[in-house]
């Protein structure tokens, strides 16, 4: 596109043509510029210099006073450019304002000015305008100066303009207004000059085709400059088609000349077509257009002679609507190409890809490099044609040629013969590297192509693009492009395109002399499943042809190379690669390298676990697609425990091979013939061992051919082998790497070695359940039985045994240490041994359910022990996991450990249970409304008397099959919560710890009185502190050695209420029998309010008694009635006093006194007693209330 | 007249390809039809704009190349048969006629059992098959 | 002579149940393929091959008998007549016919223009060494097993290996002409 | 015409394969002989599909090609549908045939015991060795259905249920990706 003239290129624009006030031209063109539509101006100084403009114009223009009837050419060069730059649609007159208002002599010269003007544009219709330039105040200027002045220009009134620049307000607005008259007098005067052209169209008299071209291009043009594009496009298309009939039937010039110039002049017109079009969004009809241009054109090659002037001309059609293509793509992104498929000839995706134009470009381009190739071979000519071709020059028309002839000052212009214009084509062709404009092609196809991932097609352009780097001798390009497309070739299989890349990746390595690249590309051909003949005879590339022999032939090259064979000194094709002694070439082969299919290693341990020392088998399989059988020397067997590496070398080859360093002392084993067929399995299956631990694998199997090729294949599982290129041989029944039906599915390239047996006992001597509470010892033992243990570690870890796990954040704990369950509270090393040491050196690990301990080394038959100490916050079985992890050698190079592992199921009991009961004082009931509630309501919390003395009995009672002793019973209120009630008991401390037999209870009794007003009481904390009982150490081991356990059990609240009565009973500690005694009840009323109460006594047959039965009174608030009888016993021993029962009306409470309280000991005579002191606890305490 | 034909694997790898020119061109047409699988996934992917040919096996003129015009089939196990011909007005009807009788020619060669699925077609009474197909490629329909 | 005439192949193979033989033939084919890729040595494949005709084939004897009543038949040219005329028919769908008697009257050549097993087959070139068809022998060895005639079925030409027919000799090696098991049943 | 054979060469075939795979190559490595039955079924699907969807469009969804193997693909196999499909429309679909017509011959075959005592007399109780050989035989129609979804590009895994005789159902389980 760039070598077309610029006019060509951009549409049309206004031509204006200013004339005096120069010092004005500047501001005018740039606000002329930026108008819409733009305009062009041509600014002249003063009047006097129009002439110049125009009088050459009358003398080059003959077409319309003699349209010759042959016209010597279809296009004027530069009749574009002319109108684009030297014929002003408008002329405009500008004059200084005083020049009208001034003296006489200025308003003469303005006059004569404006005839000169007149006359230089009369006969063409330019459009002429005057501008009266004012500088100062405008309403000087009287009307009829104006009128004069109009009258003298002969224009409109509105075409006489008043421009004040220095009024910046009214500037801007009338510039806007010149602008505009401007483009309206262009618009008419284009119609005008359109309409011109067409009548000579339209009537027929027009005698020559190519005039019809001329003029229907003029019209388009004309129209571009109004920019009335659908007209444009009209006689554009119009143009072409007349063109089109030309061909053949104009004998104007030279055969090749007038195809030339008809090409030429298609070209412009197809550009002006396509551009249009595309610009007008229409890319459908573009590309259809561009279509049927290509169509009509492509077989118009004309003189053999010329034939590369045609592949050029073609070339550019194509390059051009690419680039044409690609910039309207760029504006309007995204269209959606939609095929026709209703056409006969449907359009395809492909047509809308500007990469499809610039590939077929460059290959019409390379077409005519060929064609070039031969004519310059042949144009050997005279040289007096040589120097004709030096004088040869555009000529005045469009895609015509002369050759200039000076003669003294005048110079005029010769029509050139055939002969002699393509003598000049061929040396203005040799001019160009068209292989470089070739790439440069290519390049844009490639990389468009790849933008929108096309990758084959782009493949393909990247290859053409490679063979011309490679031609042109730039290896580096060339390499880097065919690399990446091989990679293509190769994932798709396309053996036959990828053999060519592989020819010429070959030949650039072996240009640049890279032996590993050669050698690499060469077995990768060689290894190619081409079996038979691909049908690739005759263009082949460098590779030669893709078949069997020729693999054979690469194959022997390459093996000849590495084998250093002398013969090759000869093929001077190989002169730049040698392989000098002593130098070795390793290829690496693993999963994703071409080079699986030259050689590929699978291998498969036959069992999955060994243990160490024991032997197990091993069977390597190597499989070579290579089309020749491969002798190879020697293999070494790689393992990641290097120890196991050995060595298998080819009986039959007596030379050694040697080995790379570091395995001489390993083992070798002799194969009696290491030759590796084609496409056959090459299994060889031996013994390994090995006495380290852990796992086995098998890394690499390197085949060692000749004295400088290795071939290092990773070792790779059968079970795992399937993914081998997908073209792997076609004609093959596919072969497994192994016999053993069950190894090919499943056998592994590395096995497990299992650790030794340990010699080292782990004992756990861990005694019983353990306590809730109490920090519970589990001694840990290590003996050792024929191991040294070094670096040893001990895991300890607690599981629940049910799996619910030890941590329960769901149940809320007040003590956040509870939120285990079981904890593991450290580990204490053996006796003498004490923590601090053992922390600094070793590692101790402890956290809540797991730890870790390091053990120091112990000596064959030692010991050692240490004892965890575990507590448990709920009742409930744990296990407990000991592991001892360590190694046998103190070297540290042999770090394989060896584990003991050890676990125990440990219960947790609650050692004590706890729970109280309340009692009221002796011979005392209050009535407590709640009690008679009680059945009805869920309440269960106990309820006390108000400011009563209450007795609250604590008992504990130890639940474990073991004896307890019992340091302390105490009620602790929390320090926050502010104290509710007076706790008396007794010391805090047993005087000697109370020892608690299995199922025994222990008892405390606690004194609870409140005064203060309240509803609820809390009580505090049951506290208790005891352990096991040592048994017999008991006596000596101190209170100060031995840690007290803590159990805790909150106490319920009570309710705390006021009794509105109280009974109480009145009668003897004891009686006699047959004396009387008074028994009184007592009914004290708490309340303000009068207590109407019914009573009644029931009889008693051990008793006589005499009062009331029953009855009814009242107790006066605040006050007590006294109810008293008199009894007499009958009977000896204990005896119920006569049952009492009353009803408080107001409560409508019925109630008894317990029975408990009212029995009386009867004596049978009167006794006599002796004080005694009790030493049992139990009375104490009780006498301590 | 047809110059080449591909059977193309749902890989992408070619399992058959064979040319009939006497031109020393076969590298160029294993190029083509390669090239043309990329039309090929253009049509598959965006049947949209295939438009009424969707799902339909025949996928019609892929593109047009310099003296060449390339066809495509494509069948229910995505496989891709090519036909790369020179003749320059083709009638649908006898290139789906020919595609026709070459899929069930490709049906009874990968029925042989040795034939391994997704790997080459070597048979040769496939190829023989095949060369007559393409020898009376356009009477079969024209009369 | 039999009392009652064998019913002819086609009425047979016409009231027969029969299937889709394109199943028939890939079946056998992926059998093929599969043993010799787990045997890998074309010899052992030919060996399994025959030994599963064999045992096919003292099945078949059965149902064969039963449909085509013929009547049991000791003599062995007769035997081998009605397997060739009936017994393929019935079977395969395809007619076979007897040949090359040799003088005594114990070995003769089964002739099979058309097979079944073969259609879509082509042996690669590194299974040459295969009977493909080795099946139908050992069937046919077998049957005649079943009715107490020990025989040795060899393959003297194989369309597989290019030639025009398949031909199988069938050679009797010895006939125990006494009552086989099956008399009971009927 | 299509060509066609006596049924019982197709079923004395599949019974004899499926013994020789079981009782003679690999008698105690059951979970071996199944891979190898059903890769044979596998090949046989895999051609099978080829053959049958010749001459239709494209499927454009696995329903689709489901649907085919229960239809045309089955009546060409059997000369019947499948009998009713299930799927949870998350790639598990089953196909229910009510009278499957190999188990159906298998099991009223008489021989088939009588096979067992011609290759080993060693053979378990017979009932239970009917019952091994028919799981082993459903591993070939469960390859050929693997083979011909496979070939359709759906990739899946292929078991069969026989809790119910002499229906049987083949579920599909469709490999994501």
């Amino acid at each position: 596109m760039e070598e077309y003239p610029e006019e060509l290129r951009t549409p049309p624009v206004t031509l204006a043509s200013l004339v005096g006030c120069p010092e004005l031209h500047s501001l005018i063109s740039t606000h002329f510029m930026s108008a819409q539509p733009p305009i062009n101006t041509l600014a002249l100084p003063d009047v006097s210099k129009i002439i110049y403009l125009f009088n050459n114009k009358t003398d080059s223009d003959p077409t319309p006073t003699a349209p010759s009837p042959l016209v010597p050419g279809i296009f004027k060069r530069d009749w574009l450019l002319k109108h684009r730059t030297k014929l002003p649609a408008i002329l405009a007159a500008l004059f200084p304002s005083h020049h009208l208002t001034g003296d006489p002599a200025q308003w003469q010269q303005l006059c004569s000015d404006l005839d000169s003007i007149k006359a230089v544009i009369r006969g063409r219709n330019i459009k002429f305008a005057v501008v009266v330039v004012v500088n100062d105040n405008v309403d000087e200027i009287s009307e009829d100066r104006m009128i004069a002045l109009r009258k003298r220009a002969e224009v409109d009134a509105k075409y006489v303009i008043v421009l004040n620049p220095n009024d910046a307000a009214n500037l801007k607005l009338s510039l806007h207004r010149m602008a505009s008259t401007f483009s309206e007098l262009a618009v008419a005067y284009y119609r005008e000059e359109g309409r011109r052209v067409k009548q000579r169209i339209e009537k027929k008299n027009v005698n020559s085709v190519e005039l019809i071209v001329r003029y229907c291009f003029k019209v388009a043009v004309y129209a571009e400059f109004r920019s009335d594009w659908p007209e444009a496009l009209k006689f554009y298309e119009e143009a072409y088609h007349t063109l089109r009939e030309i061909v053949g039937v104009t004998t104007r010039l030279p055969a090749v000349q007038r195809l030339v110039e008809i090409k030429t002049i298609a070209e412009q017109l197809h550009f002006k077509i396509s551009t249009l079009l595309l610009h007008s969004g229409k890319v459908t009809e573009a590309v259809a257009w561009f279509r049927q241009h290509k169509n009509a054109y492509k077989r118009l090659v004309g003189a053999p002679e010329g034939t590369f002037l045609h592949w050029e001309w073609m070339s550019r059609q194509f390059l051009v609507f690419g680039e044409l293509l690609e910039t309207s793509s760029k504006t309007t992104q995204g269209f959606a190409p939609i095929i026709l498929s209703t056409s006969s000839k449907p359009l395809c995706e492909w047509e809308y890809y500007p990469a499809y134009y610039y590939q077929l470009a460059a290959h019409y381009l390379s077409e005519k490099r060929s064609v070039l190739e031969l004519a310059i071979s042949m144009s050997e000519t005279n040289n007096e044609i040589d120097s004709v071709v030096d004088s040869v020059v555009p000529s005045v028309y469009v895609g015509q040629f002369a050759r200039l002839l000076e003669q003294g000052d005048n110079v005029d212009m010769l029509p050139l013969t055939d002969e002699e214009y393509i003598c000049y084509a061929v040396s203005e062709g040799k001019r160009f590297r068209d292989s470089l404009e070739i790439i440069a092609l290519l390049k844009k196809a490639y990389e468009s192509y790849s933008s929108i991932k096309i990758m084959r097609m782009s493949s393909f352009c990247g290859f053409q693009m490679a063979k011309e780097y490679f031609a042109e001798g730039d290896i580096g390009n060339a390499k880097q492009i065919l690399d990446t497309i091989a990679s293509l070739y190769r994932k798709e299989g396309w053996v036959t395109l990828l053999w060519d890349v592989l020819g010429y990746l070959r030949e650039c390595s072996r240009k640049v002399g890279a032996i590993k690249d050669f050698v690499e590309y060469s077995l990768e051909m060689a290894a190619l499943p081409i079996s038979s003949d691909t049908g690739v005879r005759r263009d082949i590339g460098l590779a030669g042809p893709a078949n069997l022999l020729q693999r054979e032939i690469v194959h022997n090259e390459v093996f000849e190379l590495v084998n250093g064979d002398s013969g090759l000194a000869t093929n001077e094709r190989i002169n730049n690669l040698k392989i000098t002694e002593g130098e070795s070439l390793q290829l690496e082969v693993d999963l994703v390298s071409p080079l699986r299919l030259v050689m590929l290693a699978s291998v498969s341990f036959h069992e999955q676990t060994v243990k160490p020392g024991a032997s197990t088998l091993i069977t390597i399989s190597l499989l070579s697609r290579l089309p020749l059988t491969v002798d190879i020397d020697g293999l070494e067997i790689q393992f990641n425990q290097s120890n196991c590496n050995f060595l298998i070398t080819n009986g039959q080859k007596s030379q050694l091979v040697e080995v790379s360093d570091g395995i001489q002392q390993h083992r070798t084993e002799i194969a009696p013939s290491l030759s590796l067929q084609s496409n056959k399995w090459l299994r060889l299956t031996y013994d390994v061992q090995t006495d380290k631990s852990g796992k086995l694998e098998c890394l690499s199997v390197i085949a060692k051919i000749g004295s400088h090729l290795s071939i290092c294949c990773r070792a790779e599982s059968p079970a795992s082998l399937d993914s081998l290129p997908l073209w792997t041989l076609g004609d093959f029944v596919q072969t497994v790497p192994i016999k053993d039906p069950i190894l090919v599915l499943s056998g592994q390239k590395s096995t497990q070695v299992e650790e030794p047996d340990p010699l080292v006992d782990l004992h756990l001597g861990a005694s019983g359940p353990a306590l809730v509470g109490e920090v519970f010892l589990v001694p840990v033992t290590l003996v050792s039985k024929g191991h040294d243990v070094y670096s040893g570690e001990l895991k300890i870890n607690l599981v629940d045994v049910k799996g619910g796990g030890l941590f329960s954040p769901r149940d809320n704990e007040p003590h956040a240490m509870d939120s285990h369950h079981v904890q593991l509270l450290g580990i204490s090393g053996p006796e003498g041994e004490d923590d601090s040491q053992l922390d600094s050196d070793k590692i101790k690990k402890i956290q809540q359910s797991f730890g870790l301990i390091s053990v120091p080394i112990i000596k064959n038959g030692d010991s050692w022990s240490c004892k965890l100490e575990i507590k448990w916050h709920r009742p409930k079985p744990i296990m407990l996991y000991v592991s001892l992890g360590y190694s046998p050698y103190s070297d540290e190079l042999n770090t394989q450990t060896v584990h003991v592992h050890k676990n125990l199921q440990i219960e947790g009991h609650n050692a004590i249970v706890l729970y109280h009961q309340y009692l009221m004082p002796f011979r005392q009931d209050p009535l407590l409304l709640s009690k008679n509630k009680k059945a009805s309501e869920s309440d269960h919390s106990e309820s006390l008397p108000l400011n009563q003395k209450n007795v609250l009995v604590v008992s504990a009672k130890n639940c474990t099959e073991l004896p307890l002793r019992l340091k302390s019973m105490s009620i602790e209120v929390e320090d926050n919560a502010e104290r509710t009630c007076s706790i008396q008991h007794g010391s805090e401390e047993l005087a000697n710890p109370a020892l608690l037999v299995p199922g025994e209870e222990f008892k405390k009794v606690f004194s609870v009185s409140s005064n203060k007003n309240k509803s609820k009481l809390s009580l505090g904390t049951v506290c208790l502190r005891w352990r096991r009982d040592l048994g017999v150490e008991e006596q000596c081991a101190t209170t100060s050695t031995l840690s007290w356990v803590v159990t805790k059990q909150k106490l319920p609240n009570v309710n705390l209420e006021l009794p509105p009565l109280i009974v109480s009973f009145e009668c003897p500690p004891y009686a006699v029998v047959g004396d009387p005694f008074t028994y009184y009840i007592r009914i004290s009323n708490q309340t303000q309010l009068l207590q109407e109460i019914k009573y009644s006594l029931g009889d008693a047959q051990s008793f006589v008694l005499s009062g009331y039965h029953n009855d009814t009174i009242y107790v006066l608030p605040k006050s007590e009635h006294i109810l008293s009888y008199k009894l007499v016993p009958l009977v000896s021993g204990m005896q119920q006093l006569p049952k009492f029962s009353m009803t408080s009306v107001r409560y409508s409470a019925a109630y008894q006194p317990s029975n408990s309280s009212n029995s009386v000991f009867i004596f049978p005579s009167k006794p006599h007693f002796k004080a005694t002191v009790s030493t049992n606890s139990r009375v104490e305490s009780v006498v301590n209330l | 007249m047809i110059v080449c034909v591909a059977v193309v694997g749902h890989q992408n790898n070619p399992l058959f390809i064979q040319s009939f020119t006497e031109a020393d061109d076969a590298l160029k047409l294993h190029h083509i039809v390669h090239c043309s699988l990329d039309v090929v996934d253009e049509r598959v992917n965006n049947p949209k704009k295939s438009g009424p040919m969707l799902n339909e096996t025949f996928l019609g003129l892929l593109y047009p190349i310099e003296n060449y015009k390339v066809y495509g089939y494509l069948t229910n196990t995505k496989v891709k048969f090519i036909l790369v011909t020179t003749d320059l007005d083709v009638k649908d009807a006898d290139v789906r006629n020919f595609f026709r009788r070459f899929h069930a020619a490709y049906v009874d060669a990968v029925s042989n059992p040795f034939h391994v699925p997704g790997k080459k077609i070597t048979s040769r009474t496939f190829a023989e098959r095949v060369s007559t197909i393409v020898k009376s490629f356009g009477f079969s329909s024209a009369g | 002579m039999p009392p009652v005439a064998p019913r002819s192949g086609d009425a047979i193979f016409a009231n027969v149940e029969r299937v889709n033989a394109e199943l028939f033939t890939l079946t056998y084919g992926a059998i093929v393929r599969q043993l010799l890729t787990d045997l890998e040595e074309v010899e052992e494949v030919n060996k399994q091959l025959d030994q599963m005709g064999y045992n096919i084939g003292i099945r078949l004897i059965d149902e064969f008998l039963a449909k085509s009543n013929v009547s049991r038949c000791n003599d062995f040219r007769e035997t081998t007549d009605v397997i060739a005329k009936v017994g393929f028919k019935m079977f395969l769908g395809v007619t076979a016919s007897v040949t090359n008697w040799d003088a005594d009257g114990t070995c003769c050549s089964i002739v099979l223009e058309d097979n079944p097993l073969v259609d879509f087959v082509e042996l690669p070139d590194n299974c040459q060494g295969l009977y493909y068809c080795n099946i139908l022998s050992g069937v046919i060895r077998g049957a005649l097993d079943m009715v107490s005639m020990k025989t040795e079925v060899t393959w003297l030409r194989d369309v597989l290996r290019g030639d025009d027919v398949f031909e199988l000799q069938v050679k009797l090696l010895k006939h125990v002409p006494e009552e086989y098991p099956y008399k009971d049943d009927e | 015409m299509v060509r066609e054979v006596s049924e019982s060469c197709v079923d004395s075939l599949l019974t004899e394969m499926v013994s020789c795979y079981c009782n003679r190559f690999y008698v105690n490595k059951p979970e071996l002989a199944a891979r190898r039955i059903e890769a044979i079924g596998y090949q046989v699907g895999h051609q099978l599909s080829e053959r049958y969807t010749m001459e239709r469009p494209r499927f454009t969804d696995h329903l689709e090609a489901i649907k085919f193997i229960c239809k045309d693909f089955w009546s060409e196999l059997f000369k019947k549908q499948i009998d009713n499909l299930k799927t949870n429309h998350r790639g598990t679909f089953v196909l229910q045939d009510n009278k499957f017509r190999w188990l159906a011959r298998m099991s009223v075959d008489p021989s088939t015991d009588k096979v067992s005592s011609v290759e080993d007399n060693t053979s378990p109780t017979a009932e239970n060795k009917a019952a091994q050989s028919m799981s082993m035989h459903l591993y070939f129609p469960c390859g050929i259905i693997r083979g011909a979804l496979s070939n359709l590009g759906i990739p899946c895994a292929v078991s069969a249920d026989i809790s119910n005789l002499p229906a049987c159902s083949f579920v599909v389980r469709i490999k994501a990706g």
